[in-house]
């Protein structure tokens, strides 16, 4: 998942055509200063650019009503540390005035398997924290996009009328666009404004599925929300959470590795990393899950693998043969099952690696190294 | 009985001459699976693992009439495979490639429907029905023909719970797995229909996991429909929310797809809910007596 | 018994404020039709001919639960007011409306079969159940309970024939005007197989015309599926080649769509196919005894 | 239906980025010679613009190596008289080498109610001498358009490979958009040729449908296969064909109207005009269809209304007072039939109009009026 920041999702709106304030991104006070002189008008907001929402409660959004205050506000801003995220970027837009705050979004509904439309003439906060019943919805079928009889839908319930209603149905037509076309997860704006009688995009939120990025280069450098070692293993395909205890967990597919995660807690134990090495038990991926594992520091390794198209003996030899080659600094628990297992068991035994077969038994064992 | 494929399945592999095509033909014909034809981008390869090779799907059907079609064509072109498929009338697309863009699978769930073919997967291993067909990555060894249905959103897990069941004593009717993906062509309440159809089939385990809220709609389904006993597992229960697990589908958002949810709505459509995978035999025993 | 619509019938009227949707919305409940709601671009008309009238389908299914829609809508509006119908659920859509662009209606068809939703028309005259419902502009006068179901491609010449049929005693099960556009939603497939089912249906009378191979399908169909008698007439058997006859569909292209294919086949199948309209109440005649 | 001429097709072609000859339209041999200094280069085509067909044999297609060659061939072709069309226009074109002729279009399949991709090899004849198994087919889904399996097969089926297989996908994937973007019933491009080792337009068919003419202003008042009176009945929205015998035919409804016909062929008469008022029998049209038959001269006007929803005695009525106002210079025979027809045909006696109820007996006194 690729989460845009908000100047990142502006750009992309501004491509499609929204309509939105006029600004500029600044990594210092003084670009500030300087953008305030040409590009944007005052008074202006100052918004830092992070991707972790309540920006408005946590002070990271700022007015300012001359050059001076706006500079100051960034110059606090740039560097400072906002729920763990570093603020790199700063957001100098001019301030418009709003006489209604509205929300719209596209994402997809995986009940219904249909992009879903949601809208609210209560925008302007977290969406979460508006009821159900002020949420309207309306499903868009993949191949029509959106329907003409769903933008006078929208109007009306949204209470626009003239200019504005007609503005929001070519804005349904702008984000059904860009949901498509830039492929993503979710594109909302909130708040929408009425700003002097038209609609504007005060914010973006915007996300693109990871699947998607081999069509969409240009957003393949674009950090998530992800710790630099996630980074990492992202990038060698291999899905890795951090989650603060000192246990590391490595198993193949998504399932098995929470289900391992599951027994492990319940036993006491405490996951600090798992790393799923995905349908595979491809023996190469083992090798570098383990570099990644050490730059994690857990006590001990758990790896809990299900033989089926490889057979278990062939992932041993691996395991034990890496192993040998990079000694790990840390404990190493095994259990693995399927096809040719008690081959794969004696493989480990000889190199001293402790195995099991009962999962119940093999979680013991970790929680009581982790104890040591 | 069975469900979805059967004696009578006979198998077209698209990208037959891939890796994975290749191994897997391999797999499924040493199954017992009638895997009849393949398709490549490759110009001129006669033949892989000794089935026929073609260069569209329109030839294969003409020349050796498949009912079936296993995918595994890169994700970027994993669209147009489908769109060749259903149109040269194939009614069962098992998609094994991972990483196709929902937004991709959307388009391809609405034209498959519009032209009568079901997709399976896609990012699945596929379906097996023992003594019978597969169609997908399942490994060969751990099912034995019986009378439990298994339908499943994980591949491994799945694996080490057919096996946990064989190695108990049970047998398999129909293996499913669904896949992980967020937009998946088959769901938990189509195998449920199927299962609760087959005569052969005697009790169902289903293997859910956190996400979506697949699982909640299947109880539903479960609680209306389905008579006979159903005993499950979800993963994840321990799963922090926001994070992802593994994959596109394992995700908690917005307090939405938690293990609690789900757990609940199969408990109380009376379904049988392992704490932990391990359980499922004994419950399987449980439900069989009852 | 009838096809598609019956004493059940709960009609909505799109377009209800205008010319023709005022004068149908009357005829329909003269006819004795369930007329529960209308809708209209025009904001703040309480009700036409006794009938409320809203803003939107959605609104007036809240309210009024109709299971059938009647399209009076203009023809550059046709195709959005179609999916908001197939959107609300409505399962028939009854298409009034002429001039609709054929590439509109191609959209239209193959999003209302994947919502579920059948459409009669465009351009068509409707469809009555005598003693039950009407749903759209077909005489009143002209009908008369009775064992004999109508379908056909034109407008007044069926009426014509409806009325020769009940002047000579017979009365009709329902009579289905599929219209004479490029692409139909119901065929005369369609209709048959629901005369073919209904069993107050004894005899059936099918209306072709130039142009297509529509009546060709027919026959096919006829031959294989349909057991009672029909008896069918041809209109355009002496239209020059080319010509367009009154509107898109009766057009002779290519040497496809003749008069002579069509009787032809018609006959292959056992159909008695009359030379002028008014031979067909003596062929019904003939054929009910037989 | 609205058939446009070549250089209409072609400029629709040039719009969407179909590859071309270079040529220009001319009125006369001076602007031709002025085109060939400038736009057009030698050798060059000589194309007469007419919308029938089978130019080649008859003489409107003209080869010119020299400018005066040129000027000449189309001071010839102009004013000239191809097939009863009279031509206006002639379209002069570089000369293209041309290695392969290929045929391709795009229309609808009434039957299996899909769009159709229809192709062949064998291009540059009229299609309907191309036996059927030289012909390609392949169905268009109207929301999924053009698929990339779809490209690869007609590559395959043509023979085409290299940068030509790649061109005739996006030719395939225009001539969709064409077709849904223009509201054709057909485009056709025969022959396509391969010159020069790259894919040509060399002629164009593109006709669009009359019901989409609402969307299309561009195409109002390009002019069809009709004859003047047909065109004008065209405008009021009657269908009115002329088919040269001396009985005019006023009935409504198409099939209605075929059926009156059939009848009257049968019987022996001769139908000159006939003239379909449509699912209406709005005695306002009465009077308007009256004025155009007196325009095509008939001997006998044979009236055969069925009164639906509008009752027989208002039209009786609307059809007596137009016939008092302006007595028409042809013998009338009505045969007026459905709701309150006893009422209508007793206006009509009054009136001194001769009424029937059966439909044969009717046609017998046309046939006999037309023979004095």
């Amino acid at each position: 998942m690729v989460k845009l920041l908000e100047w990142q999702g502006k750009e992309v709106f501004r491509n499609y055509g929204i309509p939105l304030p006029k600004g500029a991104v600044v990594h210092s006070g003084e670009e500030a200063a300087k953008a305030l002189g040409t590009q944007v008008p005052l008074p202006c907001v100052v918004k830092a650019q992070v991707r972790v929402g309540g920006r408005g409660k946590g002070g990271a959004l700022r007015f300012a009503n001359t050059a001076e205050e706006a500079q100051k506000a960034v110059g606090e801003l740039i560097g400072s540390k906002f729920k763990d995220e570093t603020v790199k970027e700063v957001l100098v837009e001019e301030k418009r005035p709003i006489e209604r705050e509205l929300y719209i979004s596209l994402t997809l509904d995986r009940s219904k398997r249909l992009p879903i439309l949601m809208f609210s003439a209560e925008g302007g906060v977290e969406i979460e924290n508006v009821p159900d019943e002020k949420i309207h919805k309306l499903w868009v079928h993949p191949y029509a996009g959106i329907l003409d009889y769903q933008k006078r839908q929208v109007a009306k319930l949204l209470g626009l009328t003239d200019a504005p209603a007609k503005e929001v149905g070519v804005l349904m037509e702008t984000l059904w666009k860009i949901f498509q076309g830039e492929d993503a997860e979710l594109v909302e704006i909130n708040p929408l404004v009425l700003s002097a009688g038209h609609l504007l995009a005060l914010d973006s939120k915007v996300t693109i599925e990871d699947d998607s990025i081999f069509r969409h280069p240009q957003y393949d450098h674009l950090q998530g929300d992800m710790t630099p070692l996630e980074e990492k293993a992202h990038e060698k395909g291999i899905a890795f959470v951090e989650m603060g205890g000192d246990v590391g967990v490595i198993a193949n597919g998504a399932g098995l590795t929470m289900a391992t995660l599951d027994v492990l807690l319940e036993n006491g134990g405490k996951p600090g990393v798992f790393l799923d090495l995905g349908g595979t038990d491809d023996p190469k991926k083992v090798a570098e899950a383990f570099l990644l594992m050490s730059e994690a520091h857990p006590k001990v390794v758990f790896i809990n693998i299900f033989g089926g198209v490889t057979r278990c003996d062939t992932v041993a030899s691996g395991l034990v043969s890496e192993i040998k080659q990079n000694p790990p600094p840390f404990g190493i628990v095994t259990r693995i099952r399927g096809h040719n297992e008690t081959e794969g068991k004696a493989i480990l035994k000889e190199a001293g690696i402790g195995s099991f077969s009962d999962l119940a038994e093999a979680v013991r064992q970790v929680v009581s190294m982790e104890g040591q | 009985m069975s469900v979805f494929v059967d004696a009578s399945t006979r198998v077209l592999v698209l990208g037959i001459t891939g890796h994975q095509g290749t191994i897997h033909t391999r797999g499924m014909k040493a199954f017992g699976t009638q895997v009849v034809a393949g398709t490549s981008m490759r110009k001129g390869v006669p033949e892989v693992e000794g089935v026929p090779v073609f260069e569209s799907v329109e030839d294969a059907v003409k020349a050796t009439h498949p009912n079936t079609a296993c995918l595994f064509v890169p994700a970027p072109f994993a669209k147009d495979a489908l769109f060749e498929v259903a149109d040269a009338g194939i009614p069962l697309a098992v998609i094994i490639t991972e990483h196709i863009p929902f937004h991709d699978m959307l388009d391809m769930l609405y034209y498959a429907s519009a032209k009568g073919t079901r997709i399976l997967g896609p990012n699945c291993p596929g379906i097996a029905t023992p003594g019978a067909a597969k169609v997908g990555i399942l490994p060969n060894v751990i099912f034995k023909p019986g009378n439990v249905g298994v339908v499943s959103r994980s591949g491994t897990l799945t694996y080490e719970i057919v096996n946990n069941l064989t190695e108990n004593g049970f047998g398999e009717t129909t293996c499913i797995g669904l896949g992980g993906d967020p937009v998946p062509g088959t769901t938990f309440i189509d195998a449920l229909a199927g299962f609760q159809k087959d005569p052969e089939t005697h009790a169902i385990v289903m293997v859910g996991e956190i996400g979506g809220v697949a699982e909640e709609e299947a109880a539903e389904y479960i609680g209306k429909h389905v008579t006979k006993p159903v005993v499950s597992y979800v993963a994840g229960q321990s799963a922090p929310p926001g994070k992802r697990m593994g994959h596109a589908g394992a995700i908690i958002t917005r307090g939405k797809g938690t293990a609690e949810s789900k757990v609940q709505a199969l408990s109380k459509a009376g379904v049988r809910v392992a704490k932990f995978p391990y359980e499922i035999p004994g419950l399987v025993r449980q439900a069989l007596k009852a």
